[in-house]
């Protein structure tokens, strides 16, 4: 399929605005410009010639909306649509982030303030946590900013701290945010699939600052250890960070607050049903508990005793601005709507029935394929083709042959850890009849696997493009039209 | 529950399968000391119930005030167009392309998408995006950081005062130095700039149109910098590109900008588009995800995620940065804007911008005691002292529907008389005279 | 311009195939005395001032007002998967399904729809839709006069009185006779229908539940009307339906609705849906497009438009009707509304409805002189006689937001100070009591 | 693909309102209810199962956003997509219709009542016409209401009329409509491809109400001998009704109510480019000229000399109401921002282009398919695959194999009068490349109806379905799920 740029000609009309009365040369140096006609390089198209374009690409891609995505460690559940109606709302998207500055104008934007106050409230309820900030703009963010205030945290106390501990099974962004912030990465073994303290013990020091964990980790296990944990920590002044990545296993079940997390990032887009967007946008708000509430990010949202919401800067050991304004504020929204529209009882039943088709997924496929750490799960867990790898069908042809099936592919050869990975989640919004067509489709998959590995081998054959030559587009580099 | 299909049947079965007795049998794990304290939430409420709720909370912002801030942030006109494409479910509810057979449509669109930007500013190569403005350009610090392997940034005072303290925020524990060249009224101070970058410099950084909104040629500054190995920067404001000479042309080697100009609504501050651009020879430095052409088993061409080992799913601490999630659907917005305006729609859009800025700059400075703080060229955007607080002079206009302008003083001593006002395609000429009117009114 | 591709060159190009030299030449048969007189239409406008133009109007209409108006158009929630469903450019830029091999998703869609209409109706078939409640009722009458070659109609005037006048217009110049056999207070009058029926009578029609909101079962009336040999005809309200005993279970051989109830805005008139269904029997009789499960060349299921031979694009004048585009789109619009609520949703929005309505007529027959009229059981609409003009009260009451009803002087007399209130489930209790005491107010 | 019925689970939950307190039994008589749950017969579905399988539906069609669709007779053009946005507005999608019928309620809905009255005003504009109504839903039901206009005009007047005209190559709406007014049809020869006065002449009495022309004719043909036939049925006192499906080709170019006629319907979803929802809805609004202008239906529009719109009924010569309100009005109002976007030129250019495009395939076709009127041709042409149906490919075949190549079908076998018809209408909308792939695609499929017509026969072959049964459908008359 062409790009957008070989459709172009030169003079098609688009969405053009009214022709101003004089060149813009009228008003500007000549010198500071870069000329006329076609200098941009942006295509020239009809509006029908976008639209086409646009509805050909998506024609292209799978997407929660028309295909089952069991993607391990994304909880790529349903996004209800209502919510994206209300962030369309004119009063919130036609809000110039700004206003709350000008003086006495926090009372141009009361509701949006409003909304940021009761998500904090609400995710402060949800995870025990003793306050948030929205600021971050995805996990990741939240993550750096987490690790930001661990830092603030030992240098306002005097602590010379230089390294952060991270679990073999951690997301490789755990250690990048860690040393993105300045620090030392150390990396400890896992057993049995989950942290052990000894193991922990034996790589703390004085120089720790924290440890950043997922809980269930990326095995989809619970780690069982954590009281232990939490102790061996305290003795040293690091701080324990949870990453939550994976929090829509436990909602109800457990709060990171009272089990002892210091620091916590959400993913607002995993947990709370906000669309992933192809990669992004994501919110990554973080909560801390009492002992970290001074460093977090300025500008906070403060509620008078009026009922007037006003933004407050004046935290002096505030680690200071993480983003521009107060994060992605079109995504918390969304959120905020869905922890609304499910409240207490629906939250429950989130994690309930994650970890309950996770479960029956496990039990279903654990004839076929080995199941390394084959005990109850959490929202998701992890399976390995080592067995059919030996006989040359890996993982990667196993899931692109799930393609040809209109089933997204489970994430695979992640968490490191375990060979020939496929990590399988498949969230609560998915039917018993989706994950029964799923273990179908796998069984198909894993038999020919053994009666014609070719054609497992082969796949995808029913998408726009066969296996692509990832190895040629690293070397050839070809990064634009224009290369 | 909503969004949860399984009936009480299905529940038996799955357990039954499962070999639980009930569903609470699947969290032992968890023990009793780990179990919650409380967990007070509100009940579920219908989805009518909800909405009605965010209509009434929507209804309590004032978004009608006629508006003439920008600082950065710019009421454009998105076509509604924009919406309609990347609403589609296959577009919004995919994650990002790591299957690429299946995610061909997100895939070609951020190759296209990185295509525009380079072209827009100029430059070789793009990422698929960063968070906003802000973050880019502290992204593009850490590229010359680690490229330049110097840890001294010499930044203009014009450059966006937010991102500037983001800056602050975020190097604070990685021993960089930060001189801060402070501006000549509303101009960048180009010569002070080059006095300041030496050879331990890594990067000198400006934004055009500057903070106060002027336009300026920051050639000689890059040769300059060239000249002393240190990294030319550059932040940009995508409309206005459309028709300024590009940061590629003047020299720089990376070149960011916060994109939420191109079809990305207000939103009270995000979601928006961190564009992140950069020389050939920068790219094994950038962060983030990368878009390139290649060949199926079949010899068509498509598309894949490329140069992962710059990355923190592979390389983990080594990675050139944290990034996982990012804007992609504001990338994918921003270049179905782009292909919708075109490039006479751009253009057009931009010296429109241009016409109604020098026309509200005219009338403003035509009221008693107003004076314009630019000198040479500016955009959209300019800054204009008045004989009165700014602060009060929005106070007063905000009660009759009309925000002049942001006010300086926020972040620029000596300032507090002095207004920023910017105008986009939006307000008309009728808005503008309103709008001088209003404030001679008060003068 | 605007949707236009055609570039300079592109017109020469083609003008060179074709072998004229300018546009105007294609033209020449419209002679110089057929050419325009004039042709004073505005300058085109950006889509941008075209918005703020229609935003601007949108915003002269009190679409705000807290509205117990019913009438036939209900303000019911529309869950907002709906539009984004109906809206995907697939669907609602498709054509009539003529190539049904390219048309499959329309085509299954309609299947559906006719499933879910039949059976919320208790009917055997069901149309692609016609254009709303009253066009309906017309086709409906339509069918009875040519299936049983006469020409006698008995209509309750407890049928909503707006689809009388239209039944009156269409029918004026097709030697119709028309019985009109008034209610009884709010109840339709039965026995009298039933006297009216007789052998030369077509069909006998009834609104259940009546324009006054009451529920009655017309069993006994459909079979006297078929032992008469005469046809039976129901106009529904698709939402009260869902808890209703059906047309079908009372005898009915057509039952018609308006399904704007079903997932359609109120949008002052329309786009709204006229359902329409009627007994195996009767199908050939149908106007309007049906869809059919068939089999393709290699077995498998799929669907198509048949019993193609009723239709006008065949028959011409002998056509059972001249429908041709119908309102395909609300079809669905209402199909993936019944599809979200689902069975449940829908029976407990018209017993939330229900409740709500009572609780309404529980605390207005508080107030004093205010009496109910319906007699027997009602849905979620009921008439209340004043002790003042209604209009006065509908006057008074909409100066504070409140439209308390309908005045049904406008189309019965002596019933000028009968007021028809209606309750969705998108009025809430305080929402009635406020109204309730703003009209105690000023009685 | 299973039915959304096959889809159904008991329980599942969808957008459930709340609960109410009391079971529906404690306020209506349990014997006029049907009882409780199931009863309705609809399916329980998860809100992600209906959006999965209305995704999936619409994946299963062709529409102008994704396909060319050149189907004569029908202007398949593109459909902006701001209007969507305006008909949502909230202002005029959540207003009650009954509104104006209110005491001094008019003021509550000045907007509407103002969109309304300039729609009409334009389309006097565009066609030279007296007045207008907005009410009628469709095409089909604008060509009733004119019909009944005409009746109405001639019992007022006294005139005894009996009969209809339409020629051979009317819509097969034309004569339905007549007739469903009561009229006898008269059906008359079209002669080198139009009207010929002689013809129409022969067919005139006294008892002949009126003539319905389409012009542009169905075969694209400018109806060249107007004045003729206007200056005849004047002699009868016969009306001259104008079928506005081809208006696409002449604004700007002509007028009808300056040409002559006498009742116009226009169709907003062909000319004014609302989309056409897979069948509707559209909106069919017709004009009168002076003498007629007392029967439009009420409620009518009127502007008081004080800016103010009010609703009149007090037309007591009305035909009445053909609508329950004042029409599709969402309709009404995409089509009136059409008109603002394009303006007079913007009109102008669409009739210009959409009748370049029909010359241009039609002179690049030539070659290739029998054109029978071989002429300029006005926004559309007619050709005939005779020559290839002696050889044993039909123009169904043809149609079919075109599917193959992702573009709608034009539309074949109409009109009637010319064998194995093929009617192409391209729009103004589609690009000269667009134009240019569908002539190598037709040219590909005609070399290969004579080189392997087996393959073209087989055609489709890439869609969802091969050819469908038709026989079989109206045999087995399975209408529903349920037969």
């Amino acid at each position: 399929m062409k790009t957008v740029f070989a459709k172009s000609r030169p003079g098609r009309e688009g969405v053009w605005p009214e022709q101003p009365a004089q060149d813009v040369s009228a008003y500007i140096d000549p010198a500071l410009l870069r000329g006329g006609a076609g200098t941009t390089g942006l295509p020239d198209l009809s509006e029908l010639d976008t639209v086409r374009h646009f509805t050909e690409l998506s024609r292209k891609n799978f997407g929660v909306d028309s295909n089952f995505y069991p993607l391990g460690s994304c909880t790529m559940k349903y996004n209800p649509k209502f919510t994206e109606y209300v962030a369309a709302l004119p009063g919130f998207a036609g809000l110039h982030p700004v206003l709350p500055q000008l003086k006495g104008a926090g009372r141009f934007c009361q509701g949006a303030l409003e909304v940021m106050h009761e998500s904090e409230r609400l995710l402060c309820e949800i995870t025990g946590m003793a306050g948030f900030t929205l600021h971050p703009m995805a996990g990741a963010h939240g993550e750096l900013t987490g690790v930001m205030l661990i830092a603030a945290y030992h240098r306002d106390k005097g602590n010379k701290k230089t390294k952060i501990i991270c679990p073999d099974s951690a997301h490789g962004t755990n250690p990048a945010s860690a040393a993105l912030a300045g620090y030392e990465v150390v990396t400890i073994e896992s057993k049995d699939g989950i942290v052990d303290p000894a193991v922990l013990r034996a790589a703390l020091d004085d120089e720790v600052a924290a440890l950043m964990m997922t809980c269930p980790n990326t095995l989809g296990l619970f780690e069982r250890h954590l009281p232990e944990i939490v102790a061996a920590l305290k003795e040293v002044d690091a701080l324990l960070y949870y990453d939550g990545a994976n929090l829509n296993a436990i909602m109800g079940k457990m709060r990171v607050g009272d089990a002892g997390f210091d620091v916590v990032h959400l993913n607002l887009h995993k947990t709370f049903g906000t669309p992933h967007g192809g990669g992004g946008p994501g919110s990554g708000p973080v909560g801390v508990s009492q002992r970290l509430l001074d460093y977090l990010p300025i500008s906070r949202v403060v509620k008078l005793e009026d009922g007037q919401y006003f933004l407050d800067y004046d935290y002096p050991k505030s680690i200071g601005y993480v983003a521009p304004f107060y994060g992605n504020f079109g995504v918390v929204l969304k959120a905020y709507a869905y922890m609304l529209r499910l409240g207490r009882e629906g939250l429950i039943r989130v994690s309930e029935n994650a970890v309950l088709s996770a479960n029956y997924l496990r039990k279903r496929l654990e004839d076929y394929l080995e199941i390394p750490y084959n005990r109850t799960c959490m929202h998701e867990f992890v399976a390995s083709a080592v067995q059919q790898a030996a006989k040359g069908v890996r993982a990667l042809d196993i899931a692109k042959a799930l393609l040809d099936k209109g089933t997204h592919a489970p994430t695979i050869y992640f968490p490191l850890i375990v060979k020939e990975c496929i990590m399988v989640e498949p969230t609560e919004t998915e039917s018993k009849e989706t994950l029964d067509r799923f273990v179908d489709d796998l069984i198909e998959i894993l038999t020919r696997a053994e009666s014609d590995p070719a054609s497992v081998q082969a796949a995808p054959t029913t998408l726009p493009v066969t296996r692509l030559d990832e190895t040629l587009a690293a070397r050839g580099m070809v990064l634009t039209d224009d290369m | 529950m909503p969004y949860i299909p399984h009936t009480p049947e299905d529940l038996r079965e799955m357990l039954a399968v499962i070999g639980a007795a009930s569903v609470e049998d699947l969290f032992t794990e968890i023990g009793p000391d780990m179990r919650p304290k409380r967990f007070d939430l509100p009940k579920g409420r219908s989805e009518m119930a909800v909405v009605k709720h965010m209509e009434h909370l929507s209804a309590r912002n004032r978004s009608d005030l006629v508006c003439f801030i920008g600082a950065g942030v710019y009421d454009h006109y998105i076509p509604h167009a924009v919406d309609a494409l990347t609403s589609r479910g296959e577009f919004y509810t995919a994650y990002t392309p790591y299957q690429p057979e299946a995610s061909q449509g997100t895939l070609q669109a951020i190759f296209e998408y990185q295509t525009a930007v380079t072209r827009l500013l100029g430059m070789d190569c793009a990422n698929a995006s960063v968070y906003d403005g802000g973050t880019a350009l502290f992204e593009a610090i850490m590229m010359a950081v680690r490229a330049t392997k110097r840890t001294r940034v010499v930044v203009s005072g014009t450059v966006n005062p937010i991102y500037r303290t983001m800056l602050a925020s975020y190097t604070c524990n990685l021993n960089l130095e930060f001189v801060n060249v402070p501006g000549r009224g509303a101009e960048t101070d180009i010569e002070a700039l080059k006095a300041a970058v030496d050879d331990k410099t890594a990067a000198v950084i400006v934004q055009n149109p500057n903070f106060f909104g002027s336009i300026e040629d920051c050639t000689d500054l890059f040769a300059h910098a060239k000249s002393k190995k240190a990294l030319s920067i550059v932040s940009a404001y995508p409309v206005m590109q459309a028709i300024l000479k590009t940061p590629g042309a003047m020299g720089a080697d990376v070149a960011v900008a916060e994109g939420q100009s191109l079809g990305m609504p207000m939103s009270f501050g995000g979601p928006y588009l961190g564009i992140m651009t950069c020389t050939k020879e920068m790219v094994r430095q950038m962060p983030g995800r990368i878009v390139g052409r290649t060949k199926d088993t079949k010899g068509r061409t498509g598309y894949v995620l490329t140069l992962q080992a710059r990355e923190q799913h592979i390389r983990r601490q080594k990675a050139t940065s944290n990034i996982c999630s990012n804007q992609a659907l504001c990338a994918m917005r921003a270049l179905v804007h782009m292909c919708l305006l075109g490039d006479e729609g751009l253009r057009r859009t931009a010296a429109l911008c241009v016409e109604r800025a020098h026309y509200a700059a005219k009338r403003l400075t035509e009221l008693p005691g107003v004076t314009l703080l630019n000198k040479g060229s500016f955009g959209n955007e300019f800054a204009i002292r008045l004989p009165m607080s700014a602060l009060e002079a929005i106070d007063k206009l905000s009660a009759k529907g009309f925000v002049p302008g942001f006010p300086l003083g926020r972040y620029y001593q000596g300032m507090d008389d002095v207004l920023l006002v910017a105008v986009t395609e939006r307000r008309t000429r009728e808005e503008i005279g309103v709008m001088a009117e209003l404030l001679g009114g008060i003068l």
